[in-house]
């Protein structure tokens, strides 16, 4: 009897989601006591929108991560891919296609990060702070600092990234949630998302069995990349509209998520359910701590507790999990 | 006709790394069925040739006929489609993942729609276990799983490939008994099953107990190949270690003062029990064993690396509390590590920060500076004592070969003004002159009066060197001996291999 | 050896393409530019229209630079302006209470300054050689509260949004929108009071939570620039609330065709164009030897659905 | 195997020379091209400019030569500048302030609040290092908790709203002696060479280098590995504490949000100058260099009037250049 009570913990705890969920749980108790508002339908959908964006995001940055490298370059990406599809439209490309190009560029960007990081084996998080600044000023040099306004009429496509559909939900979060799925299918259920984590958690033992560890990476940047620019296209849809400053500083805020969620810094550990989760977690604290009715600037103290604090917790679970 | 009774033949096989011929023209034949042990003091070049054969190096020179056919250039991929799996000594598995992926990575089952078929892949998984009788479910996760249930599922992996030809390094340095005996039961099943097993261990007795032939090497050199049961244990050492022992290095006995360190009772968890030796002044205590009985571990312990869970350290009579290599050096021990590029050498670093490393404190004047210009008279002095050949104090250590990083290490504690020198294989890979030169240093350092304790797996080396020789056995000590004329390797292989009659 | 000369080529030819990008230097009056951040919408319309001034008038150049919202960069650039020998600075504050060195500097040289938009002396008179053109922050908000307080007849609550905090823009509009309340309505209480960092999503962010914590309780929101009031409406009408009314500041074309629809009660406009211009005008006089007035206000106007039609 | 060993030492040719001070060559051709393009960049006026104006990120990047070279990362030092920043404003406000922080509070020797504004950075840098050396959590995520922490503290202890009016004897800190040396480049220059002697000339030093070069090896070398983990986080954020007064000099006031992004800066400084995050190598005089060359960079593309647009792209190519010069230096022959 004991022993099973033994078992059945040590199968919770190998649940790479656990530390991630009982930290949800925890801020939602904290929350909802602090504030009657907390619990209801209307902010529930409002902090999910609101997450949508960093969760698509922190998505592919927890892909990428599994595979032992970074992206500082998202947030910037985050901008590039609707801005590029803006100028496309205004220019009388149809949406959809416009919608293409800017993924496209998106992936130009993430193969490019992929590319250098192969070739000079610079270490990626020096590759992508050098392409983020880099595509960070091409932004402002593209737009001269002008938000890009959707001029046309044809506005059904943009309903479709970023619009409102029912009960109040946006289809933003539509897209968080197949992203979600579309990708932890990826992981666990395909040969390639094995190979992702093959080579995130023992690059040479993936080499012997004759896995194109290059070919990972690089893939990986490219999904990493299109996720920050779908991401984009989703606040494009919501406000018709793209600031070039758009996304700064969102890569922090994407990786923190994915850290919270599990996901280990050097590779072959994390899952995107704990991204998902970490991503939410975020979104609660940030309107959490505003419907509690503390000064928004407090949600930047607390949050780095909460990175730490969740890294610490997540190192002791899986410790306490493998023995 | 003989050609076809053989699943593998290497013959005239050369390997040469930059500087080194590791392999000398050596052969290997094995038969179908057939498990076959190779052995050779640490350096013979037993771990290149399997590494040729796995596909991990290619080798230099030499022709490989594998199941009849004549292969080359082939990837370590390649080699397992072909056939030929190795189980490394030290295992690679992806840590954070099942079982099953482990067993079917890079050739997971694919469903119709071209997804992983995880309920496939687990009965798969299921089967191959069973058949090397290892009750465990696919999905564990590998870190969770000891080392000896990490080898077998490498086995497991080997068995899925469905393997002729597998190839083990050592699988039993991290076993159990218990384990031990589980393997050897899988092993025979699988020859049974006609496939053929190359075994590589250090353990005699091992070998007796599972392998029907042995091929011994010595130097890169082939030396020979028997059947095993018509081998007596002493023609098999003398194969393997190859040369008189007093030749190489006459021993100069120094005079021999008090005890210096005492060691009680000293007991790891799991690693080693019950250890107890002392050493005197002026004295050198060679520790002999085979690989993995837990010499570096008690070693490791006494000077503050890994915890003891019992046992007291004694200096000049008192006893001292060491839990850090800082308490160690303090208390002027001084520990020349195994494993040189691990734990050793600051490879970016200069040859001068190398050697200073352990003993920056005694350089600072008042306002907690380094004195260079003192630092560096000492540097050259000791550069030109143990006769370090480099450029200058300013070269980056991994420049220098191999010998020389040691001696710079060597120069290191020398500079902390030890008592006490632990040395863990202080001449592995290092060449003979440079070896020569190292063993000189060690015993004007006994004539000094400084007590040494060295680690060594070649028996010449512990024969020539030490005044007492400690054997260790599977975490225990088997036996302390007088070196005298009359001892022989026979006689501490004996004792290494818990046989003594 | 050839990588390493294609590394050094490849950073010869950046170097030599940004030499190629300088202009050469011409006689007559060159003034520096500082702005506080060129991804700042209202504030590139300003410059737009401060360079614009000078574009039909020979011998003027104008170079234009972005202090990326960095005091300490704005501080380099004015020093780096005047080591290279401009003739006069037109300087948009990243920060106001930290202008000090930015005068002393412009002194040393002796050329004039003019500040843009926001006033680092508030109320205290400038030194000589020192000129402000702007608006008087705090007209904005108690226009835009004025508004506001008729539209709800006097009672309810309201939201308001500011921008960032260390900003007097984002301070003297607030406290516009406040005193307005205290003085005339006082059945009007403010329900909240957050920044929004003068961004869109933030704005939508913070009125998500406004809907969630006070539901109908809040019946206007009072923005301190219209891109905060844009994702105010975002919100609203996420949440299918029409019966808040939602204000901004700037009239940024966006907000223009919001009022148009409906969907914005109001925005002020504040004069982009009148302000750029405005300091262009007073640099160009000092220039010439005229005199300029040290402080130049230009006006705001509240801009709803009956008066649009004069701004398009 | 010796014979080998010294061939490679007598080569030194023109390719050693250029990957070995690869980064001056191209600090060189900057300063060249910019003064031809424009003499007044080397006008005595415009280079202290240059240099003061290297001193903030100059004086961050000098701490995280000792992170890097340990093989860690800082992310936090802007962040804990903003904190040492805002609490340095708030007690050395001048009497005259109209808003003033502690409104009964006279005004304060001006050592007082330098002394708070280097102890917070420290205290903040050691809390840092103590994470990292204790719970052996990446620094990475320790540093970004840190960024986040301390941004959020400025922000609490100055309620979002910038702190101004200091007393005279701190801005003077930003201002001039001689009428044309400023303070901030004689700051820097004191920091410069208190570190050189700190990571050349002492224990500590010679500590940091062996960390980052073998931490095993240091462990059994005996060096305290986690007691100088924290000493090396807690000088950066002490330097981050330094930058903090010098700002506050030059600027005479500190908002909370200051100095965010610098800690990239003064990364991209510290990389630039050939520090490795292999961790091992590197100097305190290559991060000087590399200080210099973002500083020359910013400052000469405003002097020949490159569009401003183009000068953050210009700054992103230049980081992954030098990086790649770098990269080649201490990479392995082939």
């Amino acid at each position: 009897m004991k022993q099973q009570l033994h078992k059945l913990i040590v199968k919770l705890l190998r649940i790479s989601e656990i530390g991630s969920l009982s930290g949800l749980l925890i801020i939602v108790l904290v929350f909802s006591l602090l504030s009657e508002h907390f619990l209801t339908w209307t902010n529930f959908v409002g902090i999910f929108t609101m997450t949508a964006e960093l969760g698509i995001i922190a998505i592919g940055v927890t892909f990428l991560m599994i595979s032992g490298e970074f992206d500082l370059s998202v947030g910037s990406v985050f901008a590039v891919a609707p801005m590029t599809g803006a100028i496309l439209m205004n220019s009388g490309i149809s949406p959809f296609f416009s919608f293409l190009a800017g993924l496209f560029v998106a992936a130009l960007i993430g193969g490019l990060n992929g590319f250098v990081l192969i070739k000079t084996k610079i270490p990626s998080f020096i590759v992508t702070l050098g392409s983020m600044m880099f595509f960070r000023g091409l932004l402002l040099a593209v737009s001269g600092g002008f938000q890009i306004s959707y001029i046309g009429q044809n506005n059904s496509f943009l309903e479709v990234l970023g619009g409102k559909i029912f009960l109040g939900m946006r289809a933003s979060g539509i897209w968080f949630i197949i992203g979600t799925i579309f990708f932890s299918y990826i992981l666990n259920r395909t040969k390639y998302g094995n190979h992702v984590f093959a080579v995130g958690g023992n690059q040479e033992a993936a080499k012997a069995i004759g896995i194109n560890v290059s070919k990972v990476k690089i893939i990986n940047f490219v999904a990493c990349s299109v996720m920050a620019g779908l991401a984009g296209f989703t606040m494009f849809g919501r406000f018709n509209s793209i600031d070039p400053t758009a996304g700064l500083q969102l890569e922090l805020e994407a990786i923190a998520a994915a850290v919270i969620g599990g996901v280990l810094l050097t590779g072959g550990y994390g899952s995107i359910i704990g991204a998902f989760i970490g991503a939410f977690l975020i979104g609660i604290l940030r309107s959490g701590l505003i419907l509690a009715g503390a000064p928004s600037y407090w949600y930047k103290a607390f949050i780095g507790i909460v990175l730490v604090v969740s890294v610490i917790l997540n190192t002791k679970i899986r410790k306490a999990a493998t023995g | 006709m003989s050609e076809e009774k053989y699943i593998l033949q290497m013959s005239n096989i050369v390997k040469t790394f930059p500087g080194v011929k590791a392999l000398r023209g050596v052969e290997l034949n094995v038969k179908p069925g057939e498990i076959h042990a190779l052995m050779g003091e640490n350096g013979a070049g037993k771990s290149t040739l399997v590494n040729c054969l796995a596909g991990i190096h290619n080798p230099t020179s030499g022709e490989i006929i594998y199941d009849g056919e004549k292969v080359g250039n082939y990837n370590t991929a390649q080699a397992l489609e072909m056939g030929i799996s190795m189980i490394h000594q030290e295992l690679s598995p992806v840590f954070h993942r099942p079982i099953m992926e482990n067993i079917w990575l890079g050739r997971e089952p694919l469903n119709r729609f071209g997804f992983v078929d995880h309920k496939k892949m687990y009965e798969m998984s299921k089967e191959v276990l069973k058949e090397i009788d290892l009750d465990e479910d696919p999905k564990t996760l590998m870190v969770s799983l000891t080392v000896a249930k990490m080898q077998m599922i490498e086995i497991a992996k080997a068995v899925s490939y469905d393997s002729k030809l597998i190839i083990m390094d050592e699988p039993t340095s991290a076993l159990t008994d218990k384990e031990v005996k589980q393997l050897f039961r899988i092993m025979r099943k699988l020859k049974d099953q006609g496939k053929s097993i190359i075994y590589i261990s250090h353990k005699i007795e091992e070998v007796y107990e599972v392998t029907d032939k042995v091929t011994i090497y010595r130097d890169g050199q082939f030396i020979g190949t028997e059947a095993t049961s018509n081998l007596v244990v002493s023609k098999l050492i003398n194969m393997m270690v190859g040369r008189d022992v007093n030749e190489m290095l006459p021993k100069v006995k120094c005079p021999i003062g008090d005890i210096k360190l005492e060691i009680k009772n000293l007991t790891h968890s799991h690693l080693f029990k019950d250890i107890s030796f002392t050493v005197k002044r002026g004295e050198i205590l060679g520790i002999a064993g085979l690989v993995g009985s837990g010499r570096t571990e008690v070693i490791e312990t006494v000077f503050g690396i890994r915890s003891s869970v019992s046992g007291e350290i004694f200096i000049d009579g008192k006893k001292v509390e060491i839990n850090k290599p800082r308490d160690a050096i303090a208390h002027h021990m001084a520990l020349l590590t195994e494993d040189r590029r691990l734990s050793g050498i600051f490879p970016m670093l200069s040859v001068r920060l190398n050697m200073v490393i352990a003993n920056i404190s005694t350089y600072l004047n008042k306002l907690g500076l380094v004195k260079e210009k003192m630092l560096k008279n000492e540097c050259d002095e000791y550069v030109k004592k143990i006769q370090v050949k480099t450029p200058g104090l300013m070269q980056k250590i991994e420049k220098l070969s191999g010998g020389n990083q040691q001696k710079v290490l060597v120069a290191r504690w020398l500079m902390t003004k030890p008592d006490i020198l632990f040395l863990d294989e202080p001449t592995r890979g290092i060449d003979v002159g440079t070896k020569a030169e190292i063993h000189k240093i060690i015993t004007k350092l006994a004539g000094e009066g400084k007590s040494i304790v060295m680690i060594s797996s070649e028996l010449p080396e512990v024969m020539g060197m030490s005044d007492r020789i400690l054997i260790m056995h599977e975490g225990r000590v088997t036996g302390i001996v007088e070196n005298t004329k009359d001892l022989t390797q026979e006689d501490l292989m004996a004792y290494a291999t818990n046989t003594v009659a | 050896m050839r990588r390493v000369l294609l590394v050094l080529l490849l950073t010869g030819l950046i170097i030599s393409a940004v030499f190629a990008g300088g202009e050469k230097e011409s006689e007559g009056f060159k003034i520096g530019y500082v702005c506080n951040s060129f991804n700042d919408t209202f504030q590139t319309y300003v410059m737009d229209a401060s360079e614009g001034y000078f574009a039909d008038k020979d011998g003027y150049t104008m170079v234009l630079q972005d202090a990326q919202e960095d005091v300490i960069r704005q501080q380099d650039l004015v020093n780096t302006f005047i080591a290279q020998g401009v003739d006069a600075l037109i300087v948009v504050p990243v920060d106001t209470s930290a202008m000090d060195p930015i005068v002393r500097a412009a002194e040393e040289a002796g050329i004039p300054l003019c500040f843009v938009n926001r006033n680092p002396y508030g109320e205290k008179s400038l030194p000589k050689n020192v000129y402000y053109v702007g608006s008087q922050e705090i007209i904005a908000g108690q226009q835009q509260m004025n508004s506001m307080g008729e539209l709800l007849g006097g009672k309810g609550g309201v939201g308001i949004l500011m921008g960032k905090l260390d900003n007097e823009g984002a301070l003297k509009r607030t406290e516009g929108n406040e005193s307005v309340i205290s003085d005339k309505y006082p059945g009007i209480t403010i329900l909240a009071k957050e920044t929004g960092n003068w961004q869109r999503d933030q704005g939508m962010t913070l009125t998500e939570n406004w809907l969630t914590a006070y539901g109908t309780k809040l019946n206007g929101i009072l923005a301190n620039n219209d891109e905060m009031a844009l994702g105010a409406v975002e919100a609203l009408k996420a949440a299918g609330r029409e019966d808040v009314y939602v204000m901004g500041v700037d009239a940024i074309p966006d907000a223009k065709v919001a009022v148009g629809n409906g969907s914005l009660a109001a925005t002020v406009l504040q004069d982009a164009v009148g302000q750029g211009a405005g300091a262009s005008d007073v640099i160009y006089k000092v220039l010439n030897g005229d005199s300029a007035d040290s402080v130049t206000m230009i006006p705001f106007v509240l801009i709803t659905k009956e008066n649009l039609a004069d701004f398009q | 195997m010796t014979a080998t060993g010294s061939s490679v030492i007598n080569k030194i040719d023109f390719k050693q020379i250029l990957q070995k001070y690869g980064i001056v060559f191209v600090l060189i051709l900057m300063i060249v091209g910019i003064s031809i393009a424009e003499p007044a960049f080397l006008s005595r006026s415009n280079i202290f400019n240059v240099l003061t104006q290297s001193s903030i990120f100059g004086i961050m990047a000098l701490g995280l030569t000792f992170v890097i070279i340990s093989k860690g990362i800082d992310l936090s030092v802007g962040s804990i500048l903003a904190l040492s920043g805002v609490v340095l404003a708030s007690l050395g406000q001048a009497a005259s302030a109209t808003s003033k922080y502690f409104p009964n509070m006279g005004e304060l020797p001006v050592f007082i609040p330098i002394l708070a504004a280097l102890s917070i950075g420290a205290l903040c840098g050691g809390i840092s290092g103590a994470l990292i050396a204790k719970t052996k959590i990446p620094a990475f995520i320790a540093t970004l908790g840190m960024m986040t922490i301390a941004r959020g503290m400025a922000l609490i202890y100055s309620d979002g709203r910038p702190i101004s009016t200091l007393v005279p004897s701190l801005t003077a800190l930003g201002g001039k002696i001689f009428g044309f040396i400023p303070v901030p480049v004689i700051i820097f220059f004191i920091a410069i060479g208190i570190s050189s002697v700190l990571l050349q000339m002492t224990k500590f030093g010679k500590n940091v280098y062996a960390i980052g070069g073998n931490i095993t090896a240091a462990e059994v070398s005996g060096v305290n590995v986690s007691k100088n983990l924290i000493l090396i986080y807690a000088y950066s954020g002490l330097l981050a504490g330094l930058a903090a007064v010098v700002f506050a000099g030059r600027v005479g006031s500190v908002h909370p949000g200051a100095a965010t992004g610098y800690e990239l800066t003064a990364i991209a400084a510290t990389t630039i100058g050939g520090t490795s995050h292999a961790g091992g190598i590197g100097t305190i005089w290559g991060a000087f260099v590399g200080a210099l060359v973002l500083a020359v960079m910013r400052n000469g593309l405003t002097l020949i009037g490159v569009d401003a647009y183009w000068q953050q792209i210009t700054e992103g190519v230049i980081i992954i250049v030098a990086v790649v010069i770098d990269m080649r230096k201490n990479a392995k022959k082939d």
